[in-house]
């Protein structure tokens, strides 16, 4: 809703994907890309597909993981490792078969004529990295991606096809690019190329802070979220977030509503601290 | 094939015939549309819709959801676009497509069952009613009313009375010591089915903080491994009425269905699993359309 | 690390204090002696040892256990040796070992526990006494008298008056609408701690026959799939009373295990994984002894 | 007990055990050799290890199974693919660590200066091979193993280390040895071997016709028997079968008592069919 205005609605449909590549990027980083399903439609930035866990015998949900990229042929991923889907996911080798519901949600809005500064944060990049490469961008002034991570290792410089004309890197030790976070670097990072519109994408306490940045540059800010999902589909009302309505507080799904939303409209106190 | 030819796997409650007697369970599928992108609804026995209240409701703040390895907590809290909205945006998209309708209620007072039964008398739509007297996952304790076979008995009548020709279920609570108690006294209150069970009384705790994972604390128990406590209470329920029963809880596959009906159930209702698996539905209809055997109550 | 010159993991319960917090469920180590060809179950808090009756008790025919991918349903049907074997053959091998020994005992009327408490009251070789109120398990309807407030704290006097000086703990059923009223009156009657859960009733079908696993029909539900219920049912009971709970059900870890301690409970007992993973209730033991603070109650 | 005059009582142990092999014998068939683990207790024939179930983030009982073979390095299994437990472990690569109890159980008696007729149905085969491999055999006046399948591929002929001096081939459909069962064959090869005790191992029917054979033969007989276990150290008395005594039923347990019996103690009519 709050960003249908500008973005695509998906159409998801269910399918199943080859596995094309599997490959670390870093210790915690990896690089999933799939056959593209024919018959998907093509998912806008921001989007999102639902994956089945690959592993098991136990039950286990759907986990959601942003488009990072997708061309003709296959649809990439960034993952983190974090619990065991992710880990059975990282074990897939090339070939495996995924099952996958997608596209879905809202994807960060067309802005013809504007100048976009874009914050990512760990995985965040996603959504932000296939803006970039997306022709939405075409329809920008300008397009600037500021990425940052923990440690020079999570920027996997050397690992990534990354437009460095594009990007600029924080790392919260310092040990690349700007030292510290990427909320920080935006604060000079603006002064040098300008800004009409934020996006970010990231942890909730980077997004909050690339809020209150937002508003005190008094920009219109766009934020991909991300929350525990079961349907993906709007149905189950699982996923909602607190938006601030009539004075009040009313739910939003950030599987269907979202998740890119309009920051000035959340909640922001009603939101998980991670 | 065209299933809407075939009668042998159509299962009748009350006055009315589904096509089939696989459903898909309230909650899971929103206002009923929601999986429309991935699967044919028209195909199912039909979809409960989610549990409507006369007005609105907020619902409990994130999270709502959290996974176990034998299956789900939920802590939704009945959120709702009330009755008034269900009727006007709701109800009628699904009217002209075929699709089975059952509609989920919940109220705490006897009045406010009538008010639901009179406004909903007159609309078309839909072919039943599921009185759903049993979500763990609400502050009112009234809610629970699901647990009084009094009130059961009372509430069923107020509605099947003003809705004769409409499919009553009454949706039960496995969270109680007689369960038979609860059915019979639908029984008597005029219900043309129950359906059993809503999910069961759960909680897990955060190690970090040593919080429950939800604000309200408790959530609802789904999933795979409330299936064998699923199948007793329906067993117990199909020896104490002889109305029929639609078994729900834990289905994750046609094996699974098939013990409902051994059970006794003669319809079922996915819930949880549907998250995971869309086509389920789908694949139990197959299942039953060549197997009709299947749906017998067991000892064979 | 000699585990008996440290305090801070020991719990008490009532007049007994106990190595530390962690025990293997009834029914699951036999009289007690079982296990000892794999693990030291001197280092455990203790063993509760199989439920005995006054009378042997022959037991449900085979099969008596049955493996879902949640858990195992089981239908012993108390199946022990009788008060006056137990007393003579089982009760003495244990005594010189170090081992705390809890003994259940099951029976259906006032009288009978009368008895029992008489003979137990005068022997040495155990510090607990834990009353099984309910077992699903076995055909007396009165066996299953758990459920009933007014004759759970009328035994449970009973018992207590003629073994003060024992920990004396009610094993409760989860099978209950208000399981907290039932340990409010095992309260009242003197328990020095409750024990919850015991199993689950559930059932499973063979698709071939349509008929029951079981002989019996249903069984008990124990394992990973009744873990939410049993956090659950012990946060109700911890909220309900003031003495120690013992915490069972669904234990296969030690953050399992953590849980129980945030729920409420002061001590657990490991059931079913310990059929997978005999070392679990050592690995426990372990844990807190490293980490004693896991044993506080949430939150934190 | 029914055993425990003439065979060892097992003390198990808690042991890793590594996959030497994992080698299909037929379709349904394969042969697991572990790498003994050294503190174990030499296993009686007749005596079985209780697997952990190497798949897995479901719940799984452990698994019972005979041991077919063991020396100073090794134990082996002859498994057939049933469910889920079997299947896991049939995928086990050489390598892999399987975790295991035991050995358990009872084994079958000694039985010095006797003519042995031993009838081995299916995998039934384990602890009757082993026997003819053991020590045990030299007490023994003679060993006859009679070992009958479904059909020719179940015999395994050229796959396993057969010492077909002293074993006759049965098969249910006839594609080799002696066609019909391998109480049929019993029938027959009785005359030519003669025999003062039978011992037997296999299917239930096959079992309960093996009795009848032995009583109207009047012959002494040992079965080995399966059941459902759960710990396997007669703790939790789940894998019980009825025996005769005092005019009534009483339970011994499988796992403890037996899994040999002496088949004139049991309440045939209270085991399972199957
Ligand atoms: C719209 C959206 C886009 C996302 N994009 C990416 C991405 O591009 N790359 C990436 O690595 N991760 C992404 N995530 C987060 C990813 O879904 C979780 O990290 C993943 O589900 C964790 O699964 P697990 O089994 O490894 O962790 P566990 O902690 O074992 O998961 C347990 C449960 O919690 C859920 N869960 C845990 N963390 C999250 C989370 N942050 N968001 C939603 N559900 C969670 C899981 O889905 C599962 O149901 C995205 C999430 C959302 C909602
Ligand atoms: C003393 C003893 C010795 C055995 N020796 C062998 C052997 O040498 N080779 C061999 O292939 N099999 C043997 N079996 C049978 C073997 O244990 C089962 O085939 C196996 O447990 C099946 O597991 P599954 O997961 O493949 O099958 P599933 O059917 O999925 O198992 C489900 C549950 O039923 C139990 N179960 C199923 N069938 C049996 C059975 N026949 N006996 C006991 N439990 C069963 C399983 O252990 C499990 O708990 C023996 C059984 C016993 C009791
Ligand atoms: C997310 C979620 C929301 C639910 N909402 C409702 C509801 O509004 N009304 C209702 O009667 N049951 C509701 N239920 C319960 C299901 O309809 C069903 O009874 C229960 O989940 C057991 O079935 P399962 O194990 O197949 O999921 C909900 C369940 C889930 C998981
Ligand atoms: C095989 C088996 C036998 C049991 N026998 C008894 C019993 O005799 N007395 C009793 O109080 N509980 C008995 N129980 C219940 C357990 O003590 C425990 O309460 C229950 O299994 C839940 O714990 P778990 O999930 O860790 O197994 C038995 C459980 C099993 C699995
Ligand atoms: S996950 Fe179901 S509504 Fe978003
Ligand atoms: S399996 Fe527990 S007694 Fe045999």
């Amino acid at each position: 809703m709050e960003c249908s205005r500008n973005s695509i609605t998906s159409r998801p449909g269910h399918y199943r994907a080859a596995v094309v590549e599997n490959r670390l990027l870093s210790r915690r980083y990896y690089l999933l890309v799939l056959s593209r399903p024919g018959a998907m439609q093509d998912p806008g930035p921001g989007t999102f597909i639902h994956v089945m866990v690959p592993a098991g015998d136990r039950f286990y949900l759907r986990r959601p993981f942003s488009v990072l990229d997708c061309d003709a042929d296959t649809i990439s991923l960034i993952i983190v490792e974090k619990g065991e889907g992710t880990r059975a996911m990282r074990a897939l080798p090339v070939g495996a078969e995924l099952d996958l519901i997608g596209p879905l949600g809202h994807s960060f809005p067309r802005v013809p004529g504007q100048r976009v500064l874009a914050l990512g944060g760990g995985v965040g990049l996603a959504p932000l990295y296939y803006y970039g490469r997306r022709r939405e961008v075409r329809d920008c002034e300008s397009y600037r991606l500021l990425y940052g991570a923990r440690t020079r290792e999570d920027l996997f410089l050397e690992r990534f096809d990354w437009d460095t004309e594009a990007v600029t890197f924080s790392s919260d030790d310092g040990s690349y690019g700007h030292a510290g976070t990427v909320v920080a670097l935006a604060e000079r990072e603006i002064e040098r190329w300008g800004a009409d519109v934020i996006f970010s994408c990231g942890p909730n306490p980077m997004l909050k802070a690339a809020a209150e940045f937002a508003t005190r540059r008094g920009l219109p800010h766009y934020v991909s979220l991300e929350n525990r999902m079961a349907c993906a589909l709007g149905a189950c009302r699982s996923c909602v977030v607190p938006v601030r309505e009539n004075g009040g507080i009313a739910y939003r799904t950030v599987c269907n509503d979202g998740p890119v939303f309009d920051a000035d409209t959340l909640a922001w106190e009603g939101l998980p601290a991670a | 094939m065209n299933r809407k030819t075939r009668t042998d796997s159509t299962v009748r409650i009350g006055p009315v015939t589904f096509k089939n007697p696989v459903f898909i369970a309230s909650g899971i599928c929103g206002y009923g549309e929601e999986y429309s992108p991935l699967i044919r609804i028209e195909d199912l026995g039909g979809v409960v819709t989610k549990t409507i209240t006369l007005r609105p409701r907020l619902g409990n703040p994130p999270p709502r959801i959290h996974e176990i390895p034998t299956g789900a907590l939920n802590s939704i809290g009945l959120e709702n676009v009330g009755l008034d909205n269900y009727i006007t945006d709701k109800l009628p998209r699904l009217r002209d497509r075929g699709v089975g309708v059952i509609v989920s209620i919940a109220a705490e007072l006897a009045e406010e069952f009538v008010e639901f039964a009179e406004k909903l008398a007159p609309l078309d739509g839909y072919q039943g009613v599921e009185l759903n007297l049993s979500c763990p996952n609400i502050d009112e304790e009234a809610l629970d009313h699901g647990r009084n076979p009094e009130f059961v008995e009372e509430i069923t009548r107020i509605v099947k009375t003003r809705l004769p020709e409409r499919a009553l279920l009454v949706k039960i609570t496995p969270n109680v010591t007689d369960i038979a108690a609860v059915a019979r006294a639908a029984e008597a209150g005029g219900a043309d089915g129950i359906s059993a069970v809503n999910t069961i009384v759960g909680v897990d705790f955060d190690l970090d903080s040593g919080q429950p994972i939800f604000d309200r604390g408790s959530g609802g128990y789904s999933g795979p491994g409330i299936l064998p406590i699923a199948l007793q209470k329906v067993w117990e329920v199909a020896q104490a009425v002889s109305i029929p029963i639609m078994g729900i809880g834990g289905i994750s596959s046609i094996e699974d269905a098939r013990k409902f009906f051994i059970a006794g159930a003669s319809a079922i209702q996915v819930g949880t699993a549907l998250f995971v698996d869309p086509e389920l539905t789908m694949n139990i209809v197959s299942a039953f359309d060549d197997r009709p055997e299947w749906m017998r109550r067991g000892p064979f």
